[in-house]
């Protein structure tokens, strides 16, 4: 069953990549383009019974290595 | 040999290839900076290592898409030479100058290490200097330096001998699937690639680092001697 | 915004909060001659903490040798200053990362390289190479694998940007840094001697500058966190970790060189811990002068933050500046040109204080000289613990074949090329012995036939047995790396690794390793020029029986080859005879 | 308004990041996780009267710098 995780800094940690990126699109020419923040998605298709059982083992995939909780929050999602 | 040195925000072995370059052909390179767009003059342009705009986003994203990469462009387009190394490759594909992209190394790591090159394209301005096969020492220094393409895209660069360098072991060995010989995990082992009109060539290592006498060895010379020798000529 | 609805009670139980004891404390409230303000008291309680004040290696650190006709700068400055010929100065330190580097191994070391780097082009020094001295715990816990796996990853990704080759290192193991590894980065920089960029501010009136990064809510006094809810928001507010950003780092290096090449900065001082309350207060204290800042003027990257999450942000990649006024609309130039934020915060005053205004209110003004001179200074109690027997010669149970090879693939011995490989060892183009190459590394003084060789030692096994011939030892070393490549040793410059210095016998370990380094620097004329302390590297386990890492007095050192052509390195040549020196 | 851009590797392009995050899961345990994928996601806040403009100008991005279309494809939501 497929899921997907979402890994996003959390609030108020800095974002290098997203100052960067949103810099260089105002010199290409978007103007107001305001806080851009680069987040991550992994696709994983493990073997689970129910939406919920895949869930579960997304989570406990991102804990132990998807995501780096001590600056990122995560979100799973069963994907259909 | 006028040369101009492109220095993006990030841009770190402009120095490096400013040594190497006035070392051998005794001309010091016009600095030029990302904002510029006049290259009227120049023989050559490069574009130097160092991770551009931090190498955020994709390497060299952001820097292929600065004023002066738009010169660059018709600079080749008339006919210049370009030679990007390293970060400077990478600026190269995503300016889509050269064909294919560059991914991250095939082990997830940074490599720092020497790595070995061998000849396959001769017969253009940047390589004039070796004969087919000849092999030398070049240092690496790259997170994504995995060049991939779609295959076609390698057929047809192999067809038209636009494959400039390929990673081997020290005598020459290519091995596309063992890290010791190919250790980015690069498509076919491709280190260099050419443009369809030669004048454009790509390569992840760094020959400029080897070849000043009183560091070390000197492989890295024939690069440089072959674009001397292309401007005098 | 609703500050002042929950504005905390400022009293003993904050301030002890805050990591103030009753009687710092108290000494906070006879120089204020009133309750200070919250932001007041975060800067007390961050200006006289052990890592910014120094209080408990104070007064052992005075007895180390500092002084040769080659020394430039001592201890005090940013970095230590030496003469390397030519005109030129090397600058160079050593700086650790010791805590961030096990709660978030990746940034902590990452962040750690950028502060070391930015101590020396603060000095107007291009900075051109870096050192890492790594100590982890036992390779077979699977947290270890972590924190080495980040901690090099994060020192290659933040060097390997900046453009800064690192050349030379040290990794050891031992279950003593399991929870709390060391990671002690060096930086080595060159400078012309007539241009060499101090923190003492001069000038009443002169614009002070701010330049770099936004500040956010990084990394703040982890105080916050435990001292009561003034805040219903208090979990957004919760100190976060520092994410360093390199490249900002490298454009803020070019940007301070280029302004360096004009004569527009009176006095210049990065924003380590406590950013902007140390920046501020040492230039300020350092040239005798009163400093006024408005926050309001403070480039910030989140909004709503408060004078003290201001004051006490350790936000990377910022500098503070005062510059000349009539040269600030050029620097401004240069900084816009690099892309970075460039404002004036202020301008100094004869006042003596240190005043802070934010949104029309005052929101700190302390008198900087008891805050400087009265500072707490402790003579902890001090255990020694005598040098075990001698060991004996062993009997040779296992024969010397199987000896060798268990020593060879001990994790202490094992090739560091997998470390290595990480980190770019060329960039800059004028590395002659990369890692492997030579006992030190050795780097070409640009346009000159002239080299520096630098090493970073320390045996903290030799340490704990005794801890005078630890800190002997590794200055000796030291030395010997150095002129085993050719070069003349020049000076030293020291990371103090220790466990708490409340525990007498951890006293005893700190000063006995000072006085084996001071013995060993006077020995081989070989001074101390800049250094760093860290103490309290210990951990605990679930009955609170604190266990403290071996006593780790790191050494980095500087050399420099005359001529190049000179060079040594390690490898064997095909034919040869092979000398021993020294007793065996 | 809120824009949202996901960026992920055409498909038959390979995807180191990704074969190295399934090899660690392995490594930790997690049996039979199939092919894993990482993408990118870019939330922007951009000026636009409508989700359509929004949508449009995030496109617009993507193409300009977002995404490499030699090797990524891009999918763009305007974010509620
Ligand atoms: N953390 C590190 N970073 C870079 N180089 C390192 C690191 N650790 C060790 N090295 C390099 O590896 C080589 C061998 O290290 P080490 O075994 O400590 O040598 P030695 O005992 O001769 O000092 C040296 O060149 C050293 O600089």
């Amino acid at each position: 069953m497929k899921v997907r995780v979402f890994v996003s800094l959390k609030e108020g940690v800095l974002d290098p990549q997203g100052k960067a990126v949103g810099h260089a699109l105002e010199n290409l020419g978007f103007r107001d383009v305001g806080e851009v923040r680069i987040s991550r998605v992994v696709d994983l298709d493990v073997p689970a019974a129910t939406a919920q059982e895949a869930v579960e083992k997304g989570e406990a995939m991102a804990r132990a290595l998807l995501a780096n909780e001590v600056i990122e929050d995560f979100r799973v999602e069963a994907a259909s | 040999m006028k040369a101009g040195i492109v220095v993006f925000p990030g841009t770190n072995r402009e120095r490096d290839m400013i040594q190497a370059l006035t070392g051998i052909s005794g001309n010091t390179p016009r600095i030029l900076w990302h904002r510029e767009e006049d290259l009227t003059g120049l023989d050559l342009v490069v574009l130097p290592g160092g991770f551009s705009y931090g190498d955020y986003l994709r390497s060299g994203a952001m820097a292929a898409h600065s004023p002066i990469m738009k010169a660059v462009r018709r600079f080749a387009e008339r006919g210049g030479h370009v030679l990007g190394v390293c970060n400077g490759f990478q600026i190269l594909t995503e300016a889509r100058l050269l064909p294919g992209a560059l991914l991250r190394n095939a082990g997830m790591r940074f490599l720092s290490q020497d790595c070995f090159l061998k000849i396959e394209a001769p017969d253009s301005a940047f390589t004039r200097g070796w004969q087919k096969g000849d092999v030398f020492r070049a240092p690496m220094a790259h997170g994504d330096g995995n060049y991939t393409a779609a295959p076609e895209v390698l057929d047809r660069l192999e067809g038209e001998g636009r494959i400039a360098f390929r990673y081997c072991g020290p005598t020459g060995e290519v091995e596309a699937e063992d890290r010791a010989f190919n250790p980015n995990g690069s498509a076919r082992a491709i280190a260099g690639v050419l443009s369809e009109n030669r004048r454009v060539c790509g390569l992840m290592p760094h020959p400029e680092n080897l070849t000043d006498p009183a560091l070390g060895p000197t492989d890295g010379q024939p690069l440089f001697r072959s674009l001397v020798e292309t401007f005098i000529a | 915004m609703n500050t002042a609805v929950s504005a905390p009670v400022i009293d003993l139980e904050l301030a002890r909060s805050f990591g103030l004891t009753d009687e710092e404390y108290a000494k906070v409230l006879k120089i204020m001659g009133r309750t200070p303000s919250l932001t007041e008291l975060g800067i007390f309680s961050v200006m006289w903490s052990e890592h910014c004040s120094y209080k408990s290696s104070r007064r052992h650190l005075r007895t180390l040798p500092t002084k040769a006709p080659w020394v430039i700068h001592g201890p005090g400055e940013n970095a230590g200053v030496v003469d390397i010929g030519d005109g030129l100065a090397a600058i160079f330190k050593m700086e650790s990362h010791n805590h961030p580097s096990f709660i978030e191994p990746y940034q902590g070391a990452a962040t750690g390289v950028g502060g070391i780097l930015r101590d020396v082009f603060t000095m107007g020094a291009r900075p051109v190479a870096n050192l890492n001295a790594l100590r982890f715990g036992d390779p077979s816990e699977a947290d270890t694998k972590r924190v080495v796996d980040g901690v090099v990853r994060g020192i290659g990704g933040y060097g390997n940007c900046v453009g800064v080759p690192t050349v030379g290192g040290e990794v050891n193991f031992h279950p003593s840094y399991n929870g709390n590894p060391l990671v002690n980065a060096m930086t080595v920089g060159i400078a012309a001697q007539d241009r060499i960029f101090l923190s003492a501010a001069a000038g009443v009136g002169n614009p002070v500058v701010y330049v770099g990064a936004r500040t956010g809510r990084d990394g703040i006094h982890g105080a916050t966190m435990s001292s009561a809810e003034f805040d219903e928001e208090s979990a957004s507010k919760r100190p976060t970790v520092q994410v360093g950003d390199p490249f900002t780092e490298k454009l803020l290096i070019e940007a301070c060189l280029e302004l360096m090449a004009t004569d527009a900065v009176v006095a210049i001082q990065d924003m380590g811990a406590a950013g902007l309350t140390s920046s501020a207060v040492e230039m300020a204290s350092k040239g005798g002068m009163g400093i006024e800042l408005d926050l309001d003027a403070v480039p910030q990257r989140e909004s709503g933050m408060t004078a003290y999450e201001m004051m006490l942000s350790e936000s990377q990649e910022r500098m503070l500046m005062v510059l000349r006024p009539e040269r600030t609309e050029e620097a401004r130039r240069i900084f816009e040109k690099w892309d970075l934020d460039f404002a004036v915060i202020g301008h100094l005053t004869e006042s003596g204080h240190i005043v802070i205004r934010h949104r029309g209110q005052t929101e700190a003004d302390i008198p900087l000289e008891p805050l400087a001179d009265e500072a707490p200074v402790y003579d902890r109690p001090v255990q020694l613990t005598p040098p075990p027997a001698p060991v004996l010669a062993p009997a040779d149970p296992v024969g010397i074949e199987k000896a060798l090879l268990t020593l060879l693939e001990s994790p202490d011995l094992a090739s560091r090329a997998w470390i290595w490989n990480q980190y770019d060892s060329t960039v800059g183009g004028q590395t002659v012995r990369r890692p492997g190459g030579a006992d030190a590394a050795v780097i070409r003084v640009e346009g000159t036939k002239r080299g520096l060789a630098m090493t970073t030692d320390c045996t903290p096994r030799y340490g704990q047995a005794d801890a005078w011939v630890g800190g002997a030892q590794a200055v000796a070393e030291a030395w010997r790396n150095l002129t085993a490549t050719g070069a003349r040793p020049l000076a030293v410059t020291d990371n103090l690794n220790f466990g708490s210095p409340e525990n007498p016998q951890i006293m005893g370990q700190f000063v006995e390793a000072i006085r084996g380094m001071g013995d060993a620097c006077r020995a081989l004329d070989f001074p101390v020029v800049s250094g760093n302390v860290s103490l309290y590297n210990e951990t605990r386990d679930e009955n609170g029986q604190a266990t403290a890492i071996l006593p780790t007095p790191a050494i980095g050192a500087v050399g420099v080859i005359d001529d190049l052509a000179h060079v040594t390195g390690m490898q064997m040549p095909a034919e040869g005879t092979i000398l021993l020196i020294g007793e065996t």
